[in-house]
């Protein structure tokens, strides 16, 4: 008989970097898959995502936050919502989780050779575009610039902080070509960049559409309007990808109610660009 | 998530019944629990201690204590855990003492049962919310409503203390009903003169603002913050002005009864309700001044006007609103309605009168000036009937008075040592004389020669020109009639008839007897279920001066605690509202016993929709609320809906 | 071999009577039967009858609600509204043919710690003759 | 009842009131079938009828989607809502309007007395291949069915639907316009219930298992109801969990048990949950079992009166205590 | 295939011969005829007309133990799942067994499933000609036919007093050699009767809709405001997906009572607003317009992108027991004109 492909493995919680102290709480958890068969098989790529569980309580589909480069562990940015995401935020270093997958398609770095990458994150959002801008830091030499355009609501709010501040300041980025502009949408003390919302820095940083690819990921509203932006910034639509996020229940395009049009997002998603999404029925 | 488990040995009182150390291995393995420990005496300060450090050595969130009852050391874990730097609501108590080792023989069982109380407590705690305790300012300043003894007793203390106190009396003086009586039991010294110098204290005290010949009308907030309506009835005359020279009543011209003598005199239309009244300021009876009613008569605002020019008759009634921390009530009682038992005759005979009639008949300021003359003679032949709407189902009050016994014992000695040729019968129920110096004086009154027969009368009658009490003398077991030319009738007290108007302005509830209702029958006496209002005299029932004063100090030092420490902790185990799941049906407004939850106005797209909205200070805490609520959006914190589900599901494993 | 039916009891006890009774029922040393476990509420006014059905569902076997006497609920009304409440739920219990013996409701105030045992002695007698609740087995 | 009075008075309702939407009865196409049908402009008031066979409850579209339709009509800027209601869904509009579930003068109603209304399992059982132009009519006990060309004559004991038969509010408690003259009501009677307390203990579990066994957890009978309207049910909700998904017996009984028992003192009688439920629950037995015991207890029947506080709100000190210890 | 005859009074016989199997038939419980593990051959009812709900659930239970979890939180597969009996589904309508043709892919295709797959191989379907189609039947508008054996292992036509057996799989075979002793073989005389009620039933479908072009019509009309207009009725109760023999979505929880953990998964209804519920509280499905819309476009142009024919078999459930009367013939009609 087939693998049961409902049956989650366990996996071990590295360490946990609390992300955001806003409204709404992000942790990021790295874990190691315990099984060393099921460890070497999960092989993801920038985009995918993977059921995280915890027996008892339930599963959640959360993007894989981390480059298939790191080959140490996996990185989840979870952010607390519902049941599970709630259990999952209670565990602590040490503890068990549950995995399986990896789920979905991803975005196709092999067609980007050479390429400008430009990211567009919002939130969250930016948890599945940290997986790409990890490989593009890893595999610079495949790429040509990066530019990482993310926002949140306040700075606490905002994922990654350290690391976007590190590679920002980075001699060595800069001069490869690899650009942070972050942002806040309403001022504080003490911010120096822009404060507004993403769509609007995209909008002045017009970043150029030749030889580019722009990746946004965020809350809808946001990625309506940086799609937006970035066609009048003369993208084409081809040169335009997102991932989408629905609810989803087990991950492998059986119950149903993850689609969008007639994909199923867990298994034909997350990742589309534009030339696809815009044909769909339905935008979330 | 990081739970500790604390099992206590208590000696041996837990140990001996319940497994410890196999408890304490269960604990290890629940969910979330990082650390299990015993311990001989986990309350002590080493057990404490214990706590403390692996709350800060593990960063535990949460703490499970397996002792005794919550009720006896939950203050103490959770002075403990606050010390430690974690909130003090993230504990549970497992009550494995009271409810387990001490009332289970079979240790295996008492174990086992212990092993699901600790499971319980272990499921709900990682389910606590850190809580926190508000805390709200003070306004300094207290209101008194009622200026009889308890009132100005409980007006004195809290102004003498150093606040400012608001005291609200309905009638031009204050006194009460103290002021009316002649003789106090069992001492027997003057009521007035021992009540008329606080009255001036009263009177003359900086701090207080007396607010007589007015009423409390509206009163809004809560502990610490109320709003209070005072209506000011007009006097017709400047307060200020009035130095009570009298001028004016000589000239009125209009006589009514004297409601202070109980309509056994009469008094002029302007009057002062007694010689010591406070304030001393006359007062003009607007039912019966011709001026206010024909305006065919100044002769005393012509006097008045050669003198202090006092009488104002454009006086208006009017609101004034004073800001409270505290409230003490003690509007009184008032007397039970004779009429209602007719076959006593009151209604008939002149002679036959109340108690309170005779403290006026027998006061030395009274309408006879202290002699005992009822129709112009002196009685021959006075008969005492207790319990006079005391004790009484048919009348509806099964509640014993409390004074009657005394007072009536009082009375016939007054009448022994003013007509000591009169023969003095008493008939009685029972004698309760269980004050101090009531059984002496008792005693001292029978040997006065005073005849207590056990029997309620059935009937008074006349025949001839006297009367006939007829009873049962049950001891005797015979039908006795009696002769007397006085009968006095020992009226009971019942509540004062604006008792309900107050409780619903206050929010305060009566007790079956209509009394105000204390919050605690035993713990609580004069506190009312509302935070900040406290209860003082026979507003909350029957009782005797000494009673009354005494009830009235604890008032004023209950109510002072607030005033003085200047805020008010508002309790954390409130409600609260999940505005996003309340539907505005307003279930839990109707259902709340304490008036804390409203329903306001949100706006939900393009709708206007009401939410329910709790107040938290007025909130007990009873979770009343959460149980009426269909969607439920409305939790009590602490006792919320999944942590009770989780305790339940806790209780339906079985664990090895 | 038949193992012998020991109901499992829940109890939600209000603070100031009930569990305050339960207290003294063990600073008294009053034996009872192990059944019966109790969760503590601050009022019977707090207990929604769906939580009966849900401890019955957990596993429950009979369910008691106990509180303070009529007249003398620490906030006034509490456990009138409980009363009524479950008085119902008991009718409803029994119309789907559970019998309503399963839950008990009872006053105890804090002084009557033999009371409370006596209580518990008999509800525990009678789920015992009543026998283990199937119905929520599945 | 008379069509054209109902139109005329529905087109009337149209022009004297700001009326977004008057929520009707409308013939389906097919057979003995009635829709609700959502009439916005006065010109299609036409499409209105009422008949025996219109026995579903208009009500619940009221709250559907937060009150979806309340929200007015962007076009017509009409903010009221009109609704045909029988005596019992004038229960449940009282009922709504003492829960503040919609503001009274928000609707516009149009009460219809009732005679009872046709079951539709029972008439289609009957008829099961009439397609066309279905027509029933009510006189003296007999309800004469016309279809395909064919005419047939019922006895109303027949096909009338269950909770009807014990109807005591047949005539609108609460009305804007009253469309034909009120009817007899026969005051509460609960022959059924005490027939069902009849039954040993044991037996009625039987009854009940078997019953709620069958439950398909489709939440017709809660959707359908006019007073099932939180926007979100709890016995959905995870956290806390009252009810599992699971569908099993003891989940189910959790859920009807939990459902009776929230509309304890608020079930209007309509019968809803009853007629849309697939697997043919009795559920008005125990919607009425409470309202009986309620009524007879507590002296309390839900939408009757726009002041009543609340059931469960509210006690009397002299309410039954010999259940207690 | 072979065809065999089987005498109505010997239907009993034949039952009780396949001992090897579970059966499940139409059984009346409560005044209703549901598919349950018989152990009686008397117990089934063969009234095709009445099966509010479809034999799905035989292979795709409503509530089903994915994993089971013990005192330690380890997942486990629940026992039981392999080496089960073969079981017979006795009495199934076409357009039922059809139903199963459209869920077969849905768990066979990239992620086998083996909770749906085991049952279903180990599963014979034994169908009816269906000789008094429902009022709102329409099989014959998505490609079914009520004597259609697609889908069957085994189909029987009622001649009156026998019935005729064709055997339609190697599965049905195996039945078939089992119940031997009580088959016997038609006469040519049967056969053509056979065919001449086959050749009728498609005539006694009386409602039809052409489901031509209406994949591209839901496509190109989306946005169009009618859809609203046709959800009007919806109260959004799951009547219409908890009967449809090929609605297969599902929830998946994790449940602990009394100590037993599972994660099971249970039906869910696209038309339940919780069905496409964030957890952050955004639904891209928020009303009954989009729900519907969603179910439509699910099976008339979803299904064709994914499999190639419509994901329904026109048993007409979901008209019939709808209590408000949403029709889907006459929606797709009404879609179909746009």
């Amino acid at each position: 008989m087939t693998e049961n492909p409902y049956l989650p493995r366990r996996a071990k919680i590295e360490s946990i970097k609390q992300e955001t102290t806003g409204e709404r709480i992000i942790k990021t958890f790295a874990v190691v898959i315990e099984d060393q068969a099921y460890r070497e098989r999960f092989q993801h790529k920038p985009g995918q995502c993977a059921m995280l569980g915890i027996n008892g309580v339930g599963e959640s589909m959360i993007s894989i936050a981390s480059s298939p480069t790191n080959k140490e562990f996996l990185n989840f940015s979870v952010m607390k919502l519902g049941k599970v995401t709630s259990a999952i935020h209670e565990l602590e270093a040490g503890d068990l989780i549950t995995i399986r997958g990896p789920y979905g398609n991803n975005f196709p770095l092999d067609e980007w050779y050479q390429k400008n990458i430009i990211t567009i994150g919002g939130g969250i959002g930016q948890a599945p575009l940290r997986s790409i801008i990890q490989y593009v830091l890893d595999k610079k030499g495949e790429f040509g610039g990066l530019d990482i355009i993310y926002g949140a609501r306040t700075t606490a709010d905002l994922c990654y902080r350290e690391d976007h501040f590190q590679t920002e300041q980075s001699v060595f980025w800069q001069r490869r070509n690899v650009r942070v502009h972050l942002s806040i949408d309403v001022p504080e003390a003490g911010w120096d960049r822009f404060v507004g919302v993403v769509p609007d820095n995209l909008l002045r940083l017009k970043p150029s559409p030749e030889n580019a690819i722009a990746i946004t990921c965020g809350p809808p509203v946001m990625i309506k309007f940086v799609i937006k932006n970035l066609l009048a910034l003369g993208f084409k639509d081809e040169q335009i990808y997102t991932t989408l996020e629905n609810r989803m229940k087990c991950g492998i395009g059986k119950c149903g109610r993850c689609n969008v049009g007639s994909f199923y997002v867990c298994k034909d998603g997350p990742v589309f660009s534009y030339a696809r999404l815009k044909n769909l029925p339905e935008k979330g | 998530m990081k739970l500790g488990v604390y099992i206590c040995h208590c000696g041996v009182n837990i140990k001996a019944n319940v497994n410890v150390a196999k408890l304490t291995k269960f604990a290890e393995q629940l969910p979330r629990v990082r650390v299990a420990r015993d311990y001989l005496y986990m309350c002590s300060e080493p057990g404490q201690q214990l706590i403390k450090k692996d709350i800060e050595e593990h960063g535990l969130d949460r703490v499970v204590v397996a002792a005794c009852s919550p009720r006896m050391h939950e203050i103490t874990f959770r002075k403990a855990l606050r010390s430690a730097g974690l909130n003090p609501h993230c504990l549970e108590i497992a009550n494995i003492r009271e409810q387990c080792s001490w009332v289970h023989e079979d240790r295996m069982k008492a174990t086992q049962k212990a092993q699901k109380l600790l499971a319980a407590a272990v499921s709900k705690a990682a389910l606590l919310e850190p809580l926190e305790e508000k805390e709200v300012e003070v306004t300094p300043a207290a209101l008194v409503v009622g200026g009889g003894i308890a009132g100005i007793q409980a007006a004195l203390d809290i102004a003498d203390t150093g606040y400012k106190v608001y005291l609200v009396e309905k009638e031009p003086s204050i006194g009460g009903h103290m002021i009316q009586l002649d003789k106090t039991f069992p001492t027997l010294d003057c009521s007035a003169c021992i009540l008329t110098p606080k009255m001036a204290d009263v009177g003359n005290h900086p701090n207080i603002e007396l607010f007589s010949y007015s009423e409390v009308v509206a009163v809004k907030g809560f502990v610490g913050n109320f709003e209070v309506t005072i209506k000011k009835k007009p006097r017709y005359i400047d307060e200020t002005k009035c130095n009570a020279c009298g001028q004016c009543a000589q000239y009125c011209s209009i006589e009514v009864p004297d409601s202070f003598n109980l309509n056994l005199s009469k008094r002029k239309c302007i009057y002062i309700p007694f010689p010591q009244s406070v304030p001393a300021c006359y007062v003009i009876d607007p039912d019966h001044c011709r001026y206010l009613l024909t305006r065919d008569c100044t002769q005393c605002l012509e006097v008045c006007k050669q003198g202090t020019n006092a009488i104002d008759f454009t006086q208006k009634e009017e609101l004034v609103e004073v800001k409270v921390g505290t409230i003490v009530i003690a509007t009184g009682y008032d007397l039970f309605d004779v009429t209602t038992k007719p076959e006593y005759g009151y209604h008939l005979y002149d002679n036959v009168i109340t108690g309170l009639e005779f403290e006026r008949l027998s006061n030395a300021s009274g309408p006879t000036t202290g002699e005992i003359i009822i129709n112009g003679k002196k009685p021959k032949d006075v008969v005492f009937i207790q319990c006079v709407g005391s004790r009484d189902k048919t009348v509806g009050n099964e509640y014993c008075s409390r004074v009657c016994c005394m007072y009536t014992a009082k009375q016939a000695h007054l009448v022994r040592e003013k007509l000591p040729q009169a023969t003095i019968t008493v008939f009685y129920m029972d004698v309760r004389a269980f004050g101090k110096g009531f059984e002496e004086f008792y005693d001292r009154v029978k040997q006065e020669g005073v005849k207590y027969r056990r029997g309620n009368p059935s009937e008074v009658y006349r025949r001839g020109d006297r009367l006939v009490v007829k009873a049962e003398d049950t001891l005797q077991g015979e039908l006795v009639e009696v002769e007397a030319d006085l009968v006095v009738l020992a009226s009971g007290i019942i509540p004062n008839k604006q008792t309900a108007q107050i409780a619903s302005l206050l929010k305060l509830s009566q007790s079956p007897d209509r009394f105000l209702l204390e919050a605690h029958p035993k713990l609580r006496p004069v506190d009312s279920a509302s935070d900040g209002i406290f209860l003082a005299g026979c507003c909350q029932g029957p009782k005797d001066i000494p009673d009354s004063v005494a009830q009235a100090s604890a008032a004023a030092a209950k109510s002072l605690i607030p005033l003085s420490t200047g805020k008010v902790i508002i309790q954390a185990l409130t409600s609260f509202v999940q505005e996003s799941d309340c539907r505005g049906c307003g279930f839990c407004v109707e259902a709340c016993p304490f008036d804390a939850i409203e329903l306001r106005e949100v706006k939900r797209g393009r709708r206007v929709l009401e939410v329910a909205s709790v107040n938290e200070v007025l909130c007990k805490g009873c979770g009343v609320c959460a149980s009426v609520c269909l969607s439920g959006a409305i939790q009590q914190k602490s006792f919320a809906d999944r942590q009770i589900l989780s305790m339940v599901a806790a209780l339906g494993e079985e664990y090895a | 071999m038949l193992k012998k039916f020991d109901p499992n009891i829940m109890a939600f006890l209000c603070n100031w009577c009930s569990y305050a009774g339960a207290d003294l029922t063990g600073t008294s040393h009053f034996h009872y039967p192990p059944n019966l476990k109790a969760i503590r509420v601050m009022c019977t006014g707090r207990i929604n009858p769906l939580m009966v059905a849900a401890a019955f569902r957990h596993g429950a076997d009979g369910v008691l609600i106990s509180g303070c006497h009529p007249g003398e609920c620490h906030y006034m009304e509490g456990n009138y509204l409980a009363r009524r409440k479950i008085f119902v739920f008991r009718n409803l219990l029994e119309f789907v043919g559970i019998n309503p013996e399963r839950l008990q409701m009872s006053w105890v105030s804090a002084s009557e710690g033999k009371k409370f045992s006596n209580v518990v002695k008999e509800i525990t007698e009678k789920i015992k003759k009543l026998g283990p609740l199937t119905t929520f087995d599945e | 009842m008379d069509k054209e009075k109902l139109v005329n008075e529905a087109k009337a309702v149209f022009s004297r009131e700001d009326v977004a939407c008057l929520i009707g009865y409308g013939k389906d196409s097919i057979g003995f079938r009635v829709s609700p049908i959502f009439i916005r402009t006065r010109d299609e008031a036409d499409q209105l009828f009422f008949s025996p066979l219109c026995s579903l409850s208009l009500v619940n579209y009221l709250t559907l989607e937060k009150g979806v339709l309340l929200e007015g009509n962007k076009e017509t800027g009409g903010e009221k809502i009109a609704i045909v209601a029988r005596g019992c869904d004038s229960r449940a509009l009282i009922q709504l309007f003492a829960e503040r579930g919609i503001p009274r003068e928000q609707v516009v109603i149009l009460g219809v007395p009732c005679r009872g209304t046709i079951d539709l399992k029972k008439i289609e059982g009957k008829f099961p291949d009439a397609r066309n132009c279905t027509e029933v009519t009510e006189a003296e006990g007999m309800y004469y069915i016309r279809f395909d060309n064919e005419s047939h004559e019922v006895p109303k004991e027949e096909l009338l639907a269950d909770h009807c038969k014990h109807c005591a509010f047949p005539n609108p408690l609460v009305y804007d316009v009253l469309l034909e003259d009120l009817v007899d009501s026969k005051g509460a009677a609960y022959s059924d219930i005490e027939e069902m307390e009849k039954m040993a203990l044991e037996e009625r579990h039987e009854y009940w298992k078997d019953k709620f066994a069958r439950c398909l957890r489709c939440y017709a009978c809660r959707n359908a109801c006019p007073l099932c309207y939180c926007d979100d049910c709890i016995l959905e909700r995870v956290s806390p969990q009252w009810v599992n998904r699971s569908v099993n017996l003891s989940e189910n009984l959790m859920f009807h048990l939990a459902r009776s028992y929230h509309l304890a003192g608020r079930c209007a009688g309509c019968g809803e949950c009853e007629r849309v439920c697939p697997v043919n629950l009795p559920l008005m037995l125990l919607n009425r079992k409470l309202e009986k015991d309620i009524k007879n207890i507590f002296e309390y029947t839900a939408g009757s009166n726009l002041d009543d506080k609340p059931l469960f709100a509210s006690f009397n000190p002299k309410d039954p205590n010999d259940f207690i210890f | 295939m072979e065809h065999f005859l089987l005498e109505k009074n010997r239907l009993n016989e034949f039952l009780s011969a396949l001992r090897n199997y579970e059966v499940f038939a139409p059984v009346r419980k409560v005044g209703l005829t549901v598919f349950e593990l018989i152990t009686n051959p008397k117990e089934a009812m063969l009234d095709l007309k009445n099966q509010p709900q479809s034999p799905k659930r035989v292979i795709f239970p409503q509530s089903e133990i994915l994993l089971v979890f013990d005192k330690n939180n380890a997942a486990k597969e629940p026992k039981g799942r392999v080496g089960q009996k073969p079981q017979v589904v006795f009495g199934v309508r076409p357009c039922d067994a059809r139903g199963f043709h459209m869920l077969d892919p849905v768990f066979e295709r990239e992620y086998p499933d083996p909770y749906y797959l085991q049952k279903r191989q180990s599963t014979l379907l034994v169908g009816f000609h269906c000789s008094e189609p429902y009022p709102n039947c329409f099989c014959t508008s998505v490609g079914g036919n009520p004597s259609s054996p697609e889908g069957l292992d085994i189909l029987l036509t009622d001649l009156g007093e026998q019935y005729f057996l064709e055997v339609i799989t190697s599965k049905g075979e195996q039945v078939a050699k089992e119940g031997a002793a009580v088959l016997s073989s038609p006469t040519s005389q049967q056969q053509t009767e056979k065919e001449k009620l086959s050749g009728m039933a498609p005539q006694k479908i009386r409602r039809t809709i052409d489901t031509e072009g209406i994949a591209s019509k839901i496509e190109k009309h989306f946005d169009h405001s009618l859809w609203r207009e046709l959800s009007g009725k919806c109260i959004s109760c799951g009547i219409c997906t908890y009967t449809c023999p090929t609605c297969h979505c599902f929830d998946i929880q994790d449940e602990r009572v009394r100590g037993r953990a599972n994660r099971l998964r249970i039906w869910d209804s696209c038309m339940f607003p919780e069905y496409t519920l964030h957890a952050s509280g955004h639904n891209p499905r928020p009303t009954r317009t989009e729900r519907l819309k969603n179910r439509m476009y699910h099976k008339f142009k979803q299904n064709i992108d994914l499999y190639g024919v419509p994901g329904c078999v026109g048993c007409g459930r979901c008209i019939t027991l709808c209590p408000e009367n949403v029709d889907l013939v006459a929606n797709l009609k009404v879609i179909k004109n746009l």
